[in-house]
């Protein structure tokens, strides 16, 4: 359990690292990936099965295929990963923020369930509860949730409809 | 009677011609007729359009190097009449031939008018892609012309003026233009020595 | 003279004449070694039956050494081990890594298999020998193969990416051990019986995707980029039809665990591809074009595109490519084997002979259903399997969705034998189906009886006119 | 500073999750904050979410419920089942924007994108 | 797909499967389409018709089996007929009717393999390829036994043909021609209503009759388009005219009517050698003719109705043992004139069986 961690975690903070370090756009969509899966295992000894597998389907199977093509449309110039001059202020404020929230997490007296992460005995299921919840108690979100995913596929595709006509007037 | 079953007299479509486009023919045979090869566009166009001939096809057109002038043959088939017209132009200028591409009469022109300036060197004014076809771009001869080597040839025709060798392609040159010292016009008998030893090497 | 049998004219006539069959060449061999040949297969049946007997007669059952069931074996070897006091992670390590190496040996033979009856099936039906010089019958032939892929040199494209080069046969071999995670082989015997099992089939499909893409790009050679689009657009579309057929199989069983699945089946003595026939059909089509089978094989058209998005790949790379094709064909065999063919169960054939080998068996008949299909159909065109996917395959799917969830809820509240409902479920699913299919397809312009429109004889020549003639008439 | 303590003893709790949750949520920062190219600032907010859903996920396997009551407490599912929904469409809509900038100002270089300037 | 990315060039061939030998075609692509096309051929150019000025009329038949030597027989048919022409040669009519014979086998053959590379191109595995080759590699034993080779027959000979059938080929060739109809029947039923062959041909590359005859397209190709053209009927040569049988023509002018058109050639074609075998009558296969000929000074152009249509030879003599001037007619290359109308707009799938259904032949385009 505690190798699964720490194994997992490296992963994923290195993978993330190297996802700000590498040049090329596509090496770090790679390692984004990477590090996609190694959340998504984190995810599993959190006992959150369903939210793993999600996960990977999402994001490491669905948005990073979107960024894939978003890369490949654009030109070969601009597929540099290069970072800008704000790069020295951001690490800066991203270090406050890590600090922040380190020092906060270490310094709260969490009232939490003391003992290892994973056991046996409670991998329970967790879909059945969720869809309980979803189409429960949070049925209006639910609802919501997939208006807004069908006025993002909307979107999206009127955003490529006015592409088609700009680049036939052009 | 080496004519086809099926092909007009020649005398026939000369007459029609000189009634429709004076000045054209220059000469007529029983199996083809002859026209000058700056008309050959206007030829072939009203051949094409009119009923009595409906030349709908080019289906045929090639060239003969007749050592003096170039001939370009055109076989023009009919297929609603069924039958088959034989149209030469008679090129004279040997030494840069050019006449009119048919290709806005038949688009079936492209690639054959290419192969014929490929093989033959007869460039045609007017031809949307006139490039070699078979060989590459900067061969320094075009082999259907009698004159492509300067060998004998078993026909028993004299020693050409032409190629000392066979020339080969020159990947190391950018714009593969290969070994012009090939190409011997009036100094052949200076280095005549010298490309014959290099010919017996290749060889 | 002409009494005399004519000599064939020519080298290969005489060959074909000169030809014994398998069975003539048995014939003809001694009488000592029919009969040793004889008696082996005898002993051998025999021997099957008295074990046969043995299982049926129940004293084996619910014993490790029970054979049928492999998972007996490694339960037992965990409560022993339990028993014995190791460290808690050691006995479910073990039985993990036993299970994997199960895993990976089924698929490594399952390769090697597949791969000859793929060529030996293939050439059958293309009236050719096929490989018949490696080992018996060929057998030795995908061996052979390995070895010499593993020799070649491998050629890298100067202008490649190395590092993205080099990651992708790795890449999409991963997702194609994976997918085997979840499969049950018999009752107890499934090594990751995940709770979220069709969920996470279809999360590991969705892995390959980036494998495929990045072959293409790192390769930095356009059939290869060509294909790795072709290939990621379309295992994009066909995610959806995918996920829309196996959401109607979790509606219908109330389950997404994969042992469960094939439980309700047996339970209900009743094959999903009855009762969902639409769903069945769609799964299969739209996995052939996950992982790049014929008629599906956009992806690396050999005639198009040369080999798509493996073509700078060589020596043992390619054979990566490869294989993980085959092995995902006969994944795809296994979890059409789960989820619509009733899994290891064969209506109470799984309780005498052990479950893996009916699975196996129905891998084994889902798979010649794509050798069958590779060696008959042609290729589709890409825009034309994209509108199959969005315009076809994912509003009926969405429609039987609808269907199988009211026809779920019927169900659930049925008091009395399942047989009426599921019955009645079948009958009503396979009507509609066809009759959906029908009218959908002529709505959206398909017609036969003007495609299929021959060419006319003529007995006249002409031209132009003529043409126009017999156009106008 | 308390001591380190031995590797039998270490267990893992809420903290590290959340450490190791704010430790990405930073590299996110960095790279939305300084990245040149506009998918790439897309990942960097990708990873951010991710971690945000750590951090939820660990909250809810960490809380008290989770020991006391036979159900787990899945709310905290439940937020990060709608994080994922919105990051998907987010994703769809950024990308297509992305794209849809490049082909009205030929670049993705978010630095010249300087339309409000006037 | 991604139709807004930048163009690229794509270099299709001199190796690629679906070129049918060292063909090569530049193609610029906009994502999936095809924006422009150029091909370049000549990788198996050989200067045929240069080599022909020094070799005596003879020895330049074999000429016509490397030019197309998917159709050898019909090359050797043209060939021999434009000499006879126009050396004045008579032929007897056992030859004639064995010229037929072996063009109409030479036709089966080589349709059988332009629809199997055209079915392979559109995606099949091979497989109706392979079946094709059995009836071709029955043809080609016949061949064998006649001539003793199978691609290069070489078998035509000015004044008759070369050999005379051994007594087991007419056995063979009545089985041949006994069990072709079925066989035909059963391609038919897998590719003529196969939905996804239908779906990969029909409306694809169409030609019009207008364009097709303006393009010079000959056989097949221009069949398809509607043209009832056949020079077999249209110019009977040998003994085509004491045949009862019918042209095929398409009635959309897409890849699929060129497919059919084929196929039902192929009929055609067992209907002329049945009537051919039970016509055929006794005698000589072949005149005397000198082997050094000296036809009189003339020209001719003669042709064919080939597998690719029009086998054009124009023959110029001056009166030597060899011709002044030789020349091929190639359909496969005067087909392809139109190719570049044909493919731009078009998908590269649509383009690739659009160029399987002109089937070329490379050793004719190049020479």
């Amino acid at each position: 359990m505690i190798l699964a961690f720490f194994a997992l975690s490296g992963l994923t903070v290195a993978s993330a690292l190297l996802v700000f370090v590498a040049r090329n756009l596509l090496h770090a969509l790679a390692f984004l990936v990477l590090s996609f899966l190694g959340m998504a295992g984190l995810f599993l000894t959190l006992s959150a099965d369903f939210i793993g597998v999600a996960q990977v389907l999402i994001y490491a199977g669905s948005i990073s295929v979107l960024m894939v093509f978003a890369v490949m449309l654009t030109p070969l110039a601009s597929r540099n990963n290069g970072s800008t001059l704000y790069v020295i202020p951001a690490m800066l404020a991203a270090g406050g923020l890590a600090s922040l929230i380190g020092f906060v997490a270490i310094d709260t007296e969490w009232d939490e369930r003391k003992g290892e992460a994973l056991g046996v005995s409670d991998f329970t299921t967790t879909v059945a509860g969720i869809g309980d919840l979803l189409l429960g108690r949070y049925l209006l979100a639910f609802e919501v949730a997939s208006v807004l995913l069908l006025f993002a596929l909307l979107g999206a595709i009127v955003l490529v409809q006015e592409r088609r006509r700009a680049g036939e007037e052009a | 009677m080496p004519a086809g079953p099926h092909q007009l007299l020649g005398h026939r479509v000369a007459d029609a011609l000189e009634a429709a486009l004076p000045g054209a023919v220059i000469g007529r045979h029983v199996e083809w007729i002859e026209v000058r090869s700056d008309r050959v566009r206007d030829v072939l166009r009203w051949l094409h359009d009119s009923e009595s001939f409906d030349a709908a096809q080019l289906s045929n057109l090639t060239s003969v190097d007749r050592h003096t002038h170039f001939e370009v043959v055109y076989h023009l088939q009919s297929l609603d009449l069924n039958h088959q017209i034989v149209v030469k132009a008679i090129v004279e200028d040997h030494e840069n031939p050019l006449l009119p591409s048919v290709y806005p009469v038949y688009k079936g022109a492209l690639l054959q008018e290419r192969e014929v300036y490929d093989l033959m060197g007869i460039r045609f004014d007017g031809h949307p892609d006139l490039r070699r076809l078979f060989l590459w771009e900067g061969y320094p001869a075009f082999p259907l012309r009698k004159d492509f080597l300067s060998l004998g040839q078993i026909t028993g025709k004299a020693v050409n003026p032409g190629l000392q060798r066979f020339p080969f392609e020159d990947k190391e040159s950018p714009d593969r233009m290969l070994n012009a010292g090939n190409i011997v016009t009036g100094e052949r008998e200076a280095s005549a020595g010298n490309a014959g030893g290099s010919a017996g090497a290749g060889h | 003279m002409s009494e005399q049998p004519m000599r064939p004219a020519t080298p290969m006539l005489r060959q074909i004449a000169e030809h014994r069959s398998l069975l003539q060449r048995f014939m003809g061999v001694s009488k000592e070694w029919k009969g040793f040949a004889l008696l082996l297969l005898g002993g051998l049946g025999l021997s099957n039956l008295a074990i046969a007997y043995v299982v049926i007669d129940g004293r084996l059952d619910g014993q490790w050494y029970d054979i049928r069931d492999l998972g007996n074996v490694t339960q037992h070897l965990r409560s022993w081990m339990q028993d014995e006091g190791f460290h808690p992670a050691v006995p479910y390590l073990t039985t993990a890594l036993l299970g994997a190496l199960g895993i990976l040996s089924v698929v490594g033979g399952w390769l090697l298999i597949g791969s000859w009856v793929e060529r030996r099936v293939l050439a059958k039906f293309q009236i050719r020998q096929g490989p018949n010089r490696t080992g018996p019958f060929g057998l030795f032939q995908p061996i052979a193969d390995a070895v010499k892929l593993m020799q070649k040199e491998v050629v890298i494209p100067r202008v490649a990416d190395k590092f993205l080069y080099y990651a992708p046969p790795v890449i999409i071999f991963i997702p194609a051990i994976l997918g085997w995670g979840p499969v049950p082989w018999a009752g107890k015997m499934s090594f990751l019986d995940l709770n979220v099992g069709v969920l996470y089939t279809i999360a590991i499909s969705s892995l390959g995707v980036l494998g495929v893409f990045l072959a293409g790009w790192s390769s930095n050679n356009h059939y290869s980029l060509l294909g790795a689009m072709r290939t990621v657009a379309m295992m994009v579309s066909y995610e959806i039809p995918i996920s829309l057929a196996l959401l109607a199989v979790v509606l219908l069983t109330g389950s997404m665990q994969l042992s469960t699945i094939v439980a309700w089946q047996a339970n209900y003595n009743a094959w999903l591809i009855f009762l969902l026939p639409f769903a069945a059909f769609t799964f299969l089509f739209a996995s052939t074009a996950e992982i790049n089978r014929t008629p599906n094989d956009i992806g690396e058209a050999e005639s198009e595109i040369v080999a798509g998005f493996y073509t700078e790949y060589s020596g043992m790379k390619a054979g990566l490519f490869m294989g993980v094709e085959l092995g995902n064909a006969i994944l795809v065999g296994a979890m059409m084997a789960t989820f619509f063919l009733g899994g290891y169960t064969m209506f109470g054939l799984e309780t005498w002979i052990p479950g893996y080998l009916i699975l196996a068996a129905k891998i084994g008949a889902v798979y010649f259903l794509f050798v069958w299909l590779r060696g008959t159909l042609p290729r589709f065109r890409l825009d034309q399997l994209m509108g199959y996917a969005w315009k076809f395959l994912i509003p009926l799917s969405v429609v039987q969705v609808l269907l199988v969830a009211v026809e779920a809820s019927i169900f659930a509240r049925w008091e009395t034998p399942a047989l009426f409902p599921l019955a009645a479920f079948a009958l009503l699913n396979l009507g509609l189906t066809v009759e959906m299919v029908r009218r959908w397809a002529h709505a959206l312009g398909y017609a036969p009886e003007v495609a299929q429109q021959q060419p006319v004889m003529a007995t006249a020549i002409g031209g132009l006119k003529a043409a126009q003639k017999m156009r106008g008439g | 500073m308390p001591p380190i303590p031995a590797i039998e003893d270490l267990s893992i709790t809420l903290a590290h999750y959340l450490g190791l949750a704010g430790t990405v949520f930073a590299i996110g920062t960095v790279i939305a904050l300084s990245k040149r190219n506009a998918v790439a600032v897309l990942m960097g907010v990708e990873l951010m979410l991710n971690a945000v859903n750590l951090t939820v996920l660990a909250f809810s396997r960490f809380s008290a419920a989770f020991e006391e009551g036979g159900s787990a407490p899945l709310e905290g599912h439940v937020f990060v089942v709608f994080v994922l929904t919105v990051a998907a469409a987010e994703a769809a809509v950024a990308l297509a924007m992305a794209v849809l900038v490049y082909r009205r100002r030929e670049t993705v270089d978010l630095d010249r994108f300087n339309l409000m300037r006037g | 797909m991604n139709s807004t990315a930048e163009p690229y060039v794509l270099n299709i061939g001199p190796q690629h499967p679906s070129t049918h030998g060292v063909f090569r075609v530049r193609v610029v692509m906009d994502g999936e389409v095809i924006r422009d096309l150029d091909m370049i051929v000549g990788y198996l150019h050989r200067s045929m018709e240069k080599l022909a000025e020094e070799r005596t009329y003879t020895q330049n038949i074999p000429f016509t089996d490397r030019a197309d030597y998917l159709a050898a027989m019909s090359g050797n048919l043209g060939l021999a007929l434009g000499i006879e022409r126009l050396a004045g040669i008579d032929v007897p009519e056992r030859a004639s009717y064995l010229r037929v014979i072996f063009a109409e086998l030479q036709r089966v053959a080589s349709h059988a393999m332009a629809n199997g590379t055209l079915v392979s191109d559109a995606g099949a595995w091979q497989t109706p390829l392979l079946y094709m080759f059995r009836e071709r590699e029955k043809i080609l034993d016949l061949f064998e036994m006649t001539c003793g080779a199978r691609l290069t027959t070489n078998y035509m000979r000015a004044g008759g043909v070369s050999f005379e059938p051994p007594a087991e080929f007419w056995p063979a060739l009545n089985e041949l021609v006994a069990e072709l109809p079925g066989r035909i029947d059963e391609y038919m039923e897998l590719l003529a209503d196969n939905e996804i062959f239908l779906a990969r041909t029909r409306g694809i590359g169409i030609i019009t009759p207008e364009d097709a005859i303006n393009g010079s397209l000959v056989g097949p190709a221009l069949r398809g388009s509607g043209v009832p053209w056949d020079l077999r009927k249209a110019e009977p040569y040998c003994v085509y005219d004491r045949f009862d049988f019918d042209v095929p023509v398409g009635t959309r002018g897409d890849v699929y009517d060129r497919f059919m058109c084929r196929m039902m050639e192929t009929r055609e074609s067992v209907r002329i050698l049945k009537q051919a075998i039970a016509q055929i009558p006794p005698g000589p296969h072949k005149n005397d003719v000198p082997l050094a000929l000296r036809p009189p000074v003339g020209e001719v152009y003669s042709r064919v109705e080939g597998p690719r249509g029009e086998n054009g030879f124009y023959l110029v003599s001056d009166g030597g043992p060899a011709p002044y001037r030789f020349h091929l007619r190639a359909p496969s290359l005067i087909n392809l004139s139109l190719l570049r109308e044909l493919a731009r707009g078009a998908s590269l799938p649509d383009a690739v069986v659009t160029l399987g259904s002109i089937d070329i032949v490379v050793g004719e385009i190049d020479r």
